[in-house]
């Protein structure tokens, strides 16, 4: 369904060309839901945008291809794009509490999606009478697709402002926003870190129910290792915008290869009786307009050889259905 | 920002604060010159601005002739370029035969300390009140937003002409006339920024900490609002000035010997008809000043704000 | 509702009224002059005698807390008294006058709202192009060249050059028109008359653009540096992500948001436009309170000065009103 | 944002204000500074004359903001000479106040004269203690002798008072003596047979345009005071209008003179008391009424508060028909003819009663003063349609007018059909306006814009000798000027002629006392003092002040 291929995508900074993006490659079946992982700053949600292609000025992209159902995305026209964006590929933010625009009604704002992309102007007819029906079609959907979000009343509360939803509702009202159209494929960007870890919770059973009910794919991004391991088929790692590993979610858990991914499930704090010693990796993730070494982990990396400070890195293929990117494979 | 590196290397010594603070204030200073000189338009503004203030202060090794000598014989005359002009006057003679870029160069003075003057009086009353209001309310609030409420519904033209008739003119009551109606803006605008910036987590965790409530006010809370107070507060610099100007159209400016931009524009509007230079340069020295103080204040912004800013 | 509060809004402003009043009472007195004096003029013969019997006729011979409390008795009964100059009631005066300054008040911001809005709106869009640059640079031309010299040149080049438009008054010398709202553009249009509309409009165009032309550069600056935030902020992205086309995103989800802290701007201007009109009524001629009131301030005309002042004064806090007003209907988090 | 940020943003400010703290700290010859310099030239000055006595003379030059200019010409020929002098720019209400508390040293003011006579700025000038005698000047002999020029009939003895007068105001040199102006008025090319006139009043009566039928004239005025006669009101502008609208009972050509309007002819008594005027027959106001001796009457006793006013103070009108302290009686003869009695000569009595015009006795009380004033009538060649004082007042021809004075031609309903007073305070707007064609007659043009005008063939420029009198009061009751020879000083050290000619055009011309030459008993052979600045700084010498 989806295949980017190289994409680069570079940010043009007073110290120099930052590459938020660097040569990502990705492949996903339909109804997939992959996990896409990594600390804040290592261009998951510039790889999520360049799909949608809405990396923020002064961003661009600089090459590769984006492959929807065979169609680059890349070369699409602006006006083709806009048909695509909320009707095949919708995406959730992270931070609900500012994404649902505070002066709009939120029902307003659902029904939006369905009015822009024509969804019930079939069943409409002409005007003047269809456009009376179209609108009240469309809000006969939005209460729809909020009871389906779990947002309850939905008649009532398809009138109020954002301001007066909570942190879960608000998301789910963004989730109905992201289904209103059916799209065929979801970017997720950590559409939990801002809730309360029951929300959470609720937030991606809904998730899953939608990938289940309408065979929706959905890219989940998020820096918790926890929340993908728990809710995705296939995890990808990135680090200082490149892939580092990718893999199916219970071979990656229970046996990484990249020393990164080790980091990280190192440092996952875990329920448990005993008491475990948490181990941070050391250092923090690297000035991205400045990268020193080949490896942008190297000086990080526990495991680093002298040969990492200049051999050529590329995703390998290690068997499995697992790629990393590290010298030790 | 980057810059959490920078206090580590003395947390472990002890050493006089003051000096401490020197230091970070040095430190601080070369780093934001070393980002500063990446940003074209702000770099550009504070070129221009430093020219201002260094013409200002050279002013009498820089000014072809004496800004106060008249010469009645050559009254009115064009610029160089224009018929009648010569090199002797590059911008032209006023109204009483004195070169007009010598008091332009000289005008700066005045110019700038009216604007500086008047806007940092308004911003320290107004931010002072302003935070103290919006942080204790409390009758305090009231009785400073109630007052704050009277003088904005006053026309500060009707003001003006009150004080200027009563002190009698002169350059400490302009001062004062400009400021006393100035304040009132800032102290709106921090106020209603202390609203809302108090119920924000950082000031819970200073109080949490057990800070004092000035120390939160200015040592937390100020840090944050003071974008918003410098942008408004280089706008106000070049309309203080141009209000000096409005003072002066009613006759009531700075006294008439000093040179200053905006009496110059003001003093030359019969003319402006038949000599539209005499109010002209004035007014575009005037407005270049503007400029570039807002480029560089907008500058700072862009490069203080962590908002844009890539993660 | 919001009726109720509207009216709770205007009843708070009696205690800002009384204060006023005392305060202008006071200050207006406190500036050296004497009105009788300056009544009657020069030439001819006026004995002491003459003069203190106008005093007393004024009441200006009672001491200043027996003429405040005579003052403020009249004023609770909607009397302001009567002009020294003009012996003819303040009222008549005000309500002659306010209708001209309310138009060029509202015309100018009409003009700082059509011209302030797009181009702010545009620079923000078109971040550092060059529309951008010379809009911004424009914009310090309005702020820093004081609003007469914008007049005369804009009468220069305008009026005499080009003539297309009218150097000075509200109409054509001789034209006159029924007043219904004093407002003469709108008098006109529900007249029907559109020979006298148009001229009306004409003459108020060049006033109200000098009067609007700071505002205007104001208004562009603080919406041109809110869109930028308002275009950084996730609902716009979400709104193009939704698939919204770049011109809705920025006409329907950013405007609406960045227009919050343009009406503060709007509001705090009001006052500007009000009260800083006296210049520009000179310049064009045009029979305005601002006009009036300067006149009467060099004419120590108390009676005037205080009437309007607290017209000024009112028609302030109604317009504040008027913009909370407006935010409740932008911003649905703040209510009145 | 941090606080470090914070810090070095307050840092570059601090700055900031520090340097420009600098640059104006390095301003010199500013207001507080002078001074100190001054000392310190002073200083060696002292060491090298050794004179250690001599100070600075040091005072500061009021002025209204129109005379800015001048004033700082004045003050730097006056630096020049070594004294020391700054130019304060007053708001004049405010200026005035304080001068006449004694408060202030030298100031700039002007005084109008409107009876060709020298008795109006004569006696609240100069007479001891007098409204406008801002000078504190106080001579008996000069009291003396403006008493007897205007209590008596007999022209020659009156001559004589005011010829002496003028000696001993330059012998006594209470002011430096300044100039009056030329006035600067200009019209469309259309505008025909239209002078302007000595009392700056337009009379549109006899004015007659090439094309068209309307004349807009641009009033330099924010706002005219009233439309009645009968009201009180003291400005010229105000003048202009009513005097279109209205006649009196005399009027003056436009270089002075006075000739008959209403009334046909006047007898006045052998002892100067009584004036009898018989009307002219045959005049109507714009109502229809026929305009006779009640009429008159009744203006009079409105403005003077006599008869059916007695309670009332009258208007302030009444300073310009009699002298305070005289008494003023009118009486109705019979229908046509009316009677005033003074209980004292006043013999510019008629130069007055030009400015003051009739009203329609029982239209007044009918519509009553407030209702006069919103619709006035009048005997005058146009009437009132409609306007606001301080926007525009629209007149029509009256068709049934008499004819005006038989003196003024030419004598007849006026030529044109509309005439506008249009308020055009700014003077730059005016002239655009004249310019555009929007305004026919305009008034009150600054010097430097007459060339402009000169050079536009569209347009005529006038000029009419002025009633107004310029000059450099001193505080005569006050150091340093209460010493004459300092006032002296003052008067040979200012270069007028240079003053006059840039600043003013040449318009101005330089008057050697406060009396101006069109008015009665000027005294052609006291002469201006002379620019000589060495006999200034003699003066100043002797006087203990140090010079140049």
């Amino acid at each position: 369904m989806l295949e980017i291929k190289g994409l680069r995508t570079v940010f043009p900074t007073s110290k120099g060309e930052v590459v938020a993006a660097k040569d990502v490659d990705l492949t996903m079946e339909p109804g997939q839901i992959i996990g896409l992982v990594g600390e804040s700053g290592c261009g998951k949600s510039v790889t999520m945008l360049s799909i949608l292609r809405l990396v923020p000025h002064p961003g661009r992209i600089v090459s590769g291809q984006v492959l929807f159902f065979g169609e680059d995305l890349v070369k699409k026209s602006p006006l083709e794009m806009r048909r695509i964006r909320g009707k095949e590929i919708a995406m959730i933010f992270q931070d609900p509490m500012t994404t649902l625009n505070p002066v709009f009604k939120v029902g307003e704002q659902i029904r939006e999606s369905l009015r822009i992309h024509g969804i019930m102007s079939e069943q409409a007819g002409s005007w003047p009478w269809g456009a009376r029906y179209r609108l009240q079609a469309e809000r006969d959907k939005v209460i729809q697709l909020m009871e389906e979000v779990g947002i309850p009343s939905p008649q009532a509360r398809y009138h109020e402002y954002p301001h007066q939803f909570s942190g879960g509702m608000q998301q789910r009202a963004l989730i109905a926003i992201a289904l209103a159209c059916e799209p065929r494929l979801l970017l997720a960007d950590e559409p939990t870190t801002a809730l309360d870890v029951t929300i959470q919770a609720q937030i991606l059973d809904l998730l899953r129910r939608i990938n289940e009910t309408h065979g929706t794919g959905i890219i989940l991004v998020t820096h918790d290792l926890g929340v993908a391991a728990e809710f995705c088929e296939e995890i990808v790692v990135m680090y200082a915008g490149q892939i580092v590993e990718r893999g199916p979610t219970d071979e990656v858990i229970q046996r990484p290869l990249h020393p990164y991914t080790r980091g990280l499930l190192r440092s996952i704090p875990r329920i448990t009786r005993e008491k475990r010693k948490l181990e941070p990796i050391p250092g923090v993730v690297p000035d991205l307009a400045n990268l020193k070494y080949n490896c942008a982990f190297y000086d990080r990396c526990d495991a680093a050889l002298p040969k990492c400070e200049h051999d050529e890195l590329e995703l390998r293929d290690v068997g499995g259905g697992r790629l990393v990117r590290c010298v030790l494979y | 920002m980057t810059d959490s590196s920078l206090g580590t290397a003395n947390e472990h010594q002890i050493v006089n604060p003051y000096l401490l603070e020197l230091r970070l204030l040095t430190r601080n200073a070369l780093h934001l010159w070393g980002q500063l000189r990446r940003h074209p338009t702000a770099l550009l503004g504070l070129i221009v601005i430093i020219l201002y203030v260094v013409s200002a202060i050279a002013a009498p090794f820089i000014a072809p002739y004496d800004p106060t000598e008249q010469n009645l014989m050559a009254r009115n005359k064009p610029p160089f370029w224009a018929e009648g002009g010569s090199l002797d006057h590059i911008l032209g003679t006023d109204q009483l035969g004195r070169d007009l870029l010598s008091r332009i160069i000289y005008g700066g003075r005045v110019s700038i300390l009216v604007g500086l003057l008047a806007t940092g009086f308004s911003v320290l009353v107004g931010a002072l009140l302003g935070s103290l209001a919006g942080y204790f309310r409390g009758r305090l609030d009231d009785i400073v937003s109630r007052f704050a409420d009277l003088l904005m519904a006053f026309p500060f033209l009707i003001f003006a002409i009150g004080v200027m008739s009563m002190l009698g003119p002169g350059f400490s009551n302009l001062i004062f006339a400009l400021s006393f109606k100035g304040w009132v803006e800032f102290f709106r605008l921090v106020r209603g920024e202390m609203l809302v910036e108090k119920t924000k987590e950082y000031v819970e965790a200073a109080r949490a900490v057990g800070r004092s409530d000035l120390a939160i006010i200015f040592s937390e809370i100020a840090p944050n609002i003071f974008h918003t107070v410098l942008v408004l507060a280089t706008l106000r610099v070049g309309h203080m000035i141009v209000l000096e100007a409005s003072l002066s159209f009613l006759g009531l400016g700075i006294p008439p010997e000093i040179p200053a931009w905006g009496s110059m524009v003001a003093g030359g509007r019969v003319q402006l008809l038949v000599a539209y230079w005499i109010s002209t340069f004035p007014g575009l020295a005037l407005a270049l000043l503007v400029l570039s103080i807002n480029l560089l204040g907008e500058g700072l912004r862009d490069i203080l704000d962590p908002r844009l800013k890539l993660q | 509702m919001r009726g109720i509060k509207v009216l709770e809004r205007i009843l708070a402003t009696i205690p800002i009224m009384v204060g006023i009043a005392v305060i202008i009472f006071i200050f207006i007195r406190a500036v050296p002059g004497d009105p009788v004096d300056l009544m009657m003029g020069e030439g001819g013969y006026v004995s002491e005698e003459e003069m203190e019997a106008m005093r007393k006729a004024f009441n200006l011979d009672k001491p200043v807390h027996v003429q405040l409390y005579l003052f403020l008795t009249q004023t609770l009964r909607g009397d302001l008294g009567e002009s020294f100059l003009k012996q003819v009631p303040v009222t008549d005066l005000i309500l002659d006058t306010l209708p001209a300054t309310i138009e060029l008040a509202l015309g100018a911001l009409v003009f700082a709202v059509l011209v302030g809005v797009p181009v702010g709106v545009i620079s923000a869009v078109k971040q550092n192009s060059l529309v951008d640059r010379v809009s911004m640079a424009g914009s310090f031309v309005g702020i820093s060249f004081p609003h007469f010299w914008l007049g005369i040149i804009g009468i220069l080049i305008f009026s005499v050059t080009l003539q297309w438009l009218p150097t000075n008054g509200r109409l054509d010398s001789g034209l006159s028109i029924e007043h219904i709202t004093g407002l003469y553009v709108i008098d006109s249009l529900l007249l029907g008359d559109l020979e006298l509309f148009w001229n009306s409009f004409h003459h108020l165009i060049l006033p109200s653009a000098t009067l609007g032309a700071a505002v205007a550069a104001m208004i562009a600056r603080v919406m041109r540096s809110s869109m930028l935030e308002i275009l950084r902020q996730d609902y716009v992205m979400l709104a193009r992500a939704k698939g919204l086309s770049e011109y809705r995103v920025i006409v329907r989800h950013a405007l609406r948001n960045a227009l919050i802290p343009t009406v503060t701007v709007v509001g705090l201007q009001t006052g500007v436009l009000l009260g800083g009109n006296m210049v520009v009524e000179t310049v064009f001629g045009w029979p305005g309170v601002g006009r009036m009131v300067v006149q009467s301030i060099y004419a120590r005309d108390y009676p005037v000065v205080q009437g309007a002042v607290m017209l000024y004064a009112f028609t302030f806090v109604i317009a504040n009103l008027i913009v909370d007003i407006l935010y409740t209907y932008l911003n649905p988090k703040i209510e009145l | 944002m941090n606080a470090r940020n914070w810090r070095i943003l307050a840092l570059l400010l601090a700055v900031l204000l520090l340097t420009g703290l600098l640059a104006v700290g390095c301003t010199p010859a500013q207001e507080e500074e002078t001074p100190g310099e001054e000392e310190q030239q002073q200083e060696q000055a002292g060491e090298e004359v050794s004179e250690p006595e001599l100070e600075t003379l040091r005072f500061v030059l009021d002025t209204e903001s129109f005379r800015e200019l001048e004033a700082q010409a004045i003050a730097q020929q006056l630096r020049d000479l070594g004294i020391d002098v700054q130019v304060k720019v007053w708001e004049w209400s405010a200026l005035k106040a304080k001068i006449k508390e004694g408060e202030r040293l030298a100031y700039l003011t002007d005084w109008g004269s409107a009876f060709f006579d020298p008795f109006d700025l004569g006696v609240p000038k100069l007479r001891t203690g007098d409204r406008g005698n801002y000078s504190f000047y106080s001579n008996p002999e000069f009291d003396e002798l403006m008493v007897t020029a205007i209590t008596t009939a007999d022209e020659d003895v009156r001559r004589d008072a005011y010829f002496r007068a003028q000696e001993i105001l330059k012998e006594d040199a209470p002011w430096v003596f300044g100039y009056y102006m030329k006035a600067v008025e200009a019209s469309s090319v259309d505008v025909q047979n239209w002078e302007p006139s000595m009392d700056s009043r337009i009379n549109l009566h006899d004015v007659s345009l090439a094309s068209g039928d309307t004349i807009v004239v641009g009033m330099a005025t924010d706002s005219i005071l009233s439309l009645d006669p009968a009201s009180s009101y003291r400005d010229r502008e105000t003048e202009t209008v009513i005097r279109n609208m209205f006649d009196g009972l005399v009027t003056r050509t436009h270089d002075g003179k006075v000739v008959p309007e209403l009334a046909e002819s006047w007898d006045i008594s052998e002892d100067g008391l009584t004036y009898t005027f018989k009307l002219r027959d045959g005049v109507y106001f714009h109502n229809g009424d026929q305009l006779d001796a009640d009429d008159v009457v009744f203006t009079f006793e409105k403005i003077l508060g006599l008869g059916a006013f007695a309670d009332t103070e009258g208007t302030s009108r009444a300073g310009l028909i009699r002298p305070s302290g005289v008494e003023l009686t009118v009486e109705k003869v019979d229908e046509m003819t009316v009677r005033f009695t003074f209980s004292k000569p006043f013999p510019v009595f008629l130069q007055g009663l030009v400015h003051q015009q009739i009203v329609p006795r029982d239209y007044y009380l009918e519509v009553g003063e407030e209702g006069f004033g919103k619709a006035p009538v009048g005997t005058g060649p146009f009437k009132f349609v409609s306007g606001k004082l301080d926007d525009q007042i629209v007149l029509e021809r009256f068709d049934d007018y008499y004819g005006g004075s038989p003196d003024l031609p030419p004598v007849g309903p006026a030529p044109i059909k509309r005439a506008i007073f249009k308020m055009v305070p700014e003077p730059a707007t005016r002239i655009a306006g004249l310019k555009a064609g929007e305004l026919g007659i305009v008034q009150a043009i600054p010097p430097d814009l007459i060339a402009s005008l000169e050079a536009d063939e569209n347009i005529v420029v006038k000029y009419v000798e002025g009633t107004r009198n310029y000059a450099l009061e001193l505080n005569n009751a006050k150091p340093p000027f209460d010493d004459i020879r300092v006032r002296k000083a003052l008067n040979y050290a200012i270069n007028w002629e240079l003053i006059l000619d840039e600043i003013y055009g040449g318009l101005a011309t330089r008057l050697a006392t406060a009396f101006l030459p069109s008015g009665f008993g000027y005294n052609p052979d006291v002469e201006p003092y002379p620019y000589d600045p060495e006999r200034a700084k003699e003066l100043l010498k002797e006087a203990g002040y140090a010079t140049k």
